[in-house]
């Protein structure tokens, strides 16, 4: 059942990166990579209990803590950009 | 399974050479740091890839269970500085480039180039 | 079966690395990286290196897509399209990839328990450890005791870019008196009421994480390298959602200076320490009365350096990039 | 007693891997950027709750279940907040529309 879990969670994988490569906006892209980032802490716990060595859930739990700064690093980008970039009289 | 045993060196050599492309056909200076990077990759999967034994275990010794096999650890060590000197080295490189973005207004090399004189 | 999975992980890989070098856009160039640096993680932990995976993970995901973009603030973000079709690298990567595939038919098949790499030194570590230094985790003895020069060399080097970006990004005049503006963009996200909180409420667990990632290192996966790296992100976290400033009044660039020289000089001390004690330059065994205990202390002592000169440079080389982005 | 833990868990595993696999081709094939985020969000956590439940009645009473309690309840309060900043920007750069932020 390890298996059929972690085949699903392996699929859902390449489905984010076809989402991830496929766009069509940035966001979608950032989308992909944060799905990427919970599919990978599933796999990696349950690769844990399929090898035996649950003492290795560290890794999952380090990127559950920290998965997320990197939207939050694009929320900030975006949001600078925005500020940046808002002369007056210029639209598009 | 035979030929599968080398999948890991396929993808290495594949990796290895789809990084070299960036550096060598790119020339926005970025583009060129990232292919870098998928290079260091390459290398790294080589090294790890050489470190499984089968049947082993990673090596961190577990008292309870004596004759359990384990991978070598010594490939692991020099990868794991390797990492975090690699994103050092690419926190270099970015700094470098930044420098040059504020000299020229650009980071693409053949621009660059022509603002020399060449 | 887990094999299969690692082939599976593979092929997505390349197909990642090949999109990375085909998006004209850097940003999505950017986004891409952090997939593939996930991929890398769960490759590794596949491949038994729970050490190293960590290591990915804590860099790739807190670290690397943050200064990426931080360098993209600072220049552009789209790839000018290329002129001409550039024809000869192709050429030379296509033969080249071949001529790499052809040399591995020599190489031992993965997982092969006779193949040289295995029968050097690697079982005289397995072997001793226990015995020699007494703590479980083999990858943590070789590196910090063993081949603690190695270490050290890939220390000064992680120094050495520290102080590179310093010189490069940070202003001389403002150099330890840095204070931003109270702009908005100085102050980061801090109208943003969801990420202020639950970034408030995840930082202190970051930082406890890493501290038991430093410390549990000679138990589990973890060391100086991967506390450092969580460290340094659990701080970016709270420079992303309290401002720069904020960030700075906590661990200011002066103080961040001082541990990445004294995490430097405090790994050499040990060293030196051991040869006052009359042993050898980083010969653990002489600093307490018992060999084992004195490698414990001496391991200990070595990994608290490497997390705090690790801490120190890539927080520095965060806030040279951003302060950076405040002045442009 | 065991027989129950186990089918409890293998039925949540296999419900979880469903609920991931889903969240997976909505975020594929929905048709626009709020509506995937929607599909892949929700059932994100959903799916992520229920493996990690399976996984939790497999480990029993042990340091592994609440290190695996810990990442449900972090993965719960982070994936809404990435949410969160995601919506934020795209809809920040709708707002001030400039060609090089949009892709394409």
């Amino acid at each position: 059942m390890y298996l059929a879990a972690s085949v699903a969670i392996l699929v859902t994988m390449a489905l984010a990166l076809a989402r991830a490569l496929l766009g069509p906006t940035v966001y979608d892209r950032v989308l992909a990579v944060n799905m990427f980032g919970t599919k990978t802490v599933l796999l990696l716990s349950v690769i844990a209990f399929l090898y035996g060595r649950p003492d290795f859930l560290d890794l999952a739990l380090a990127y559950a803590l920290i998965n997320f700064i990197g939207v939050l690093a694009v929320l900030k980008f975006v949001q600078d950009y925005a500020l940046r970039h808002q002369e007056p009289g210029e639209e598009s | 399974m035979e030929f599968l045993g080398l999948y890991n060196y396929w993808v290495f050599a594949v990796l290895l050479m789809t990084g070299m492309y960036a550096v060598i056909s790119r020339t926005n200076l970025i583009k060129k740091l990232i292919g870098m990077t998928i290079f260091q990759a390459a290398v790294f999967l080589l090294y790890i890839s050489m470190d499984k034994v089968e049947g082993g275990t990673a090596p961190i010794i577990q008292a309870d269970l004596p004759g359990q096999l384990y991978s070598n650890p010594l490939p692991q060590v020099l990868i794991l500085t390797a990492i975090v000197v690699g994103i050092a080295t690419l926190s270099l490189g970015l700094a470098i480039v930044v420098r040059i973005s504020e000299a020229y207004g650009t980071i693409e090399e053949d621009e660059i180039r022509e603002m020399d004189g060449e | 079966m887990v094999t299969l999975f690692g082939v599976f992980l593979l092929t997505l890989l390349v197909i990642t690395a090949i999109g990375i070098v085909r998006a004209q856009h850097l940003f999505v160039a950017v986004m891409l990286t952090g997939i593939f640096s996930l991929q890398m993680a769960a490759v590794f932990f596949i491949l038994d290196a729970a050490d190293v995976a960590l290591t990915e993970a804590a860099v790739g995901a807190g670290v690397a897509t943050v200064l990426l973009l931080g360098a993209l603030a600072l220049t552009e973000d789209r790839e000018k399209p290329a002129k001409r079709r550039a024809w000869i690298p192709i050429v030379v990567v296509s033969v080249t990839t071949l001529m790499v595939i052809y040399a591995t038919f020599d190489q031992p098949r993965l997982g092969d328990a006779e193949a040289p790499v295995h029968q050097h030194v690697a079982p005289w570590y397995l072997e001793e450890t226990p015995r020699l230094i007494d703590i479980p985790n083999v990858v943590t003895a070789i590196l910090a005791s063993f081949r603690g020069y190695d270490t050290l060399g890939e220390l000064f080097v992680i120094f050495t870019a520290g102080i590179g970006v310093l010189f490069l990004l940070a202003n001389p005049s403002e150099r330890g008196t840095l204070t931003l503006s109270q702009s908005a963009e100085a102050t980061g996200l801090r109208h943003h009421l969801v990420p202020r909180v639950v970034g408030r409420l995840i930082v202190p667990f970051i930082l406890l994480f890493g501290l038991y990632v430093q410390f549990h290192g000679d138990y589990g996966p973890g060391g100086g390298f991967q506390a450092g790296a969580l460290i340094s992100a659990g701080f970016i976290l709270y420079a992303l959602v309290e401002g720069e400033t904020m960030a700075l009044r906590a661990l200011s660039f002066r103080l961040l200076g001082g541990m990445i020289a004294g995490g430097a000089l405090l790994f050499v001390a040990v060293g030196i320490a051991g040869i006052v004690l009359g042993g050898n330059f980083l010969d653990y065994s002489v600093l307490a009365a018992d060999p084992v205990a004195g490698q414990h202390l001496g391991i200990m002592l070595v990994e608290v350096a490497v997390g705090i000169t690790v801490t120190g440079v890539l927080l520095t080389i965060f806030h040279s990039f951003a302060a950076r982005e405040q002045r442009s | 007693m065991e027989l129950v833990l186990d089918f409890a868990s293998w039925v949540l595993l296999l419900t979880g891997g469903a609920f991931v696999f889903i969240g997976g081709i909505g975020a594929l094939r929905m048709p626009d950027f709020y509506t995937r985020m929607h599909a892949a969000s929700l059932t994100d956590t959903l799916g992520t709750i229920l493996v990690l439940l399976g996984i939790i009645l497999q480990a029993g009473v042990s340091l592994a279940a609440v290190k695996l309690a810990a990442i449900m309840v972090f993965l719960l309060l982070t994936c809404p907040t990435a949410a969160y900043a995601l919506a934020n920007a795209a809809r920040l750069a709708r707002l001030a529309p400039e060609r090089r932020v949009r892709d394409e």
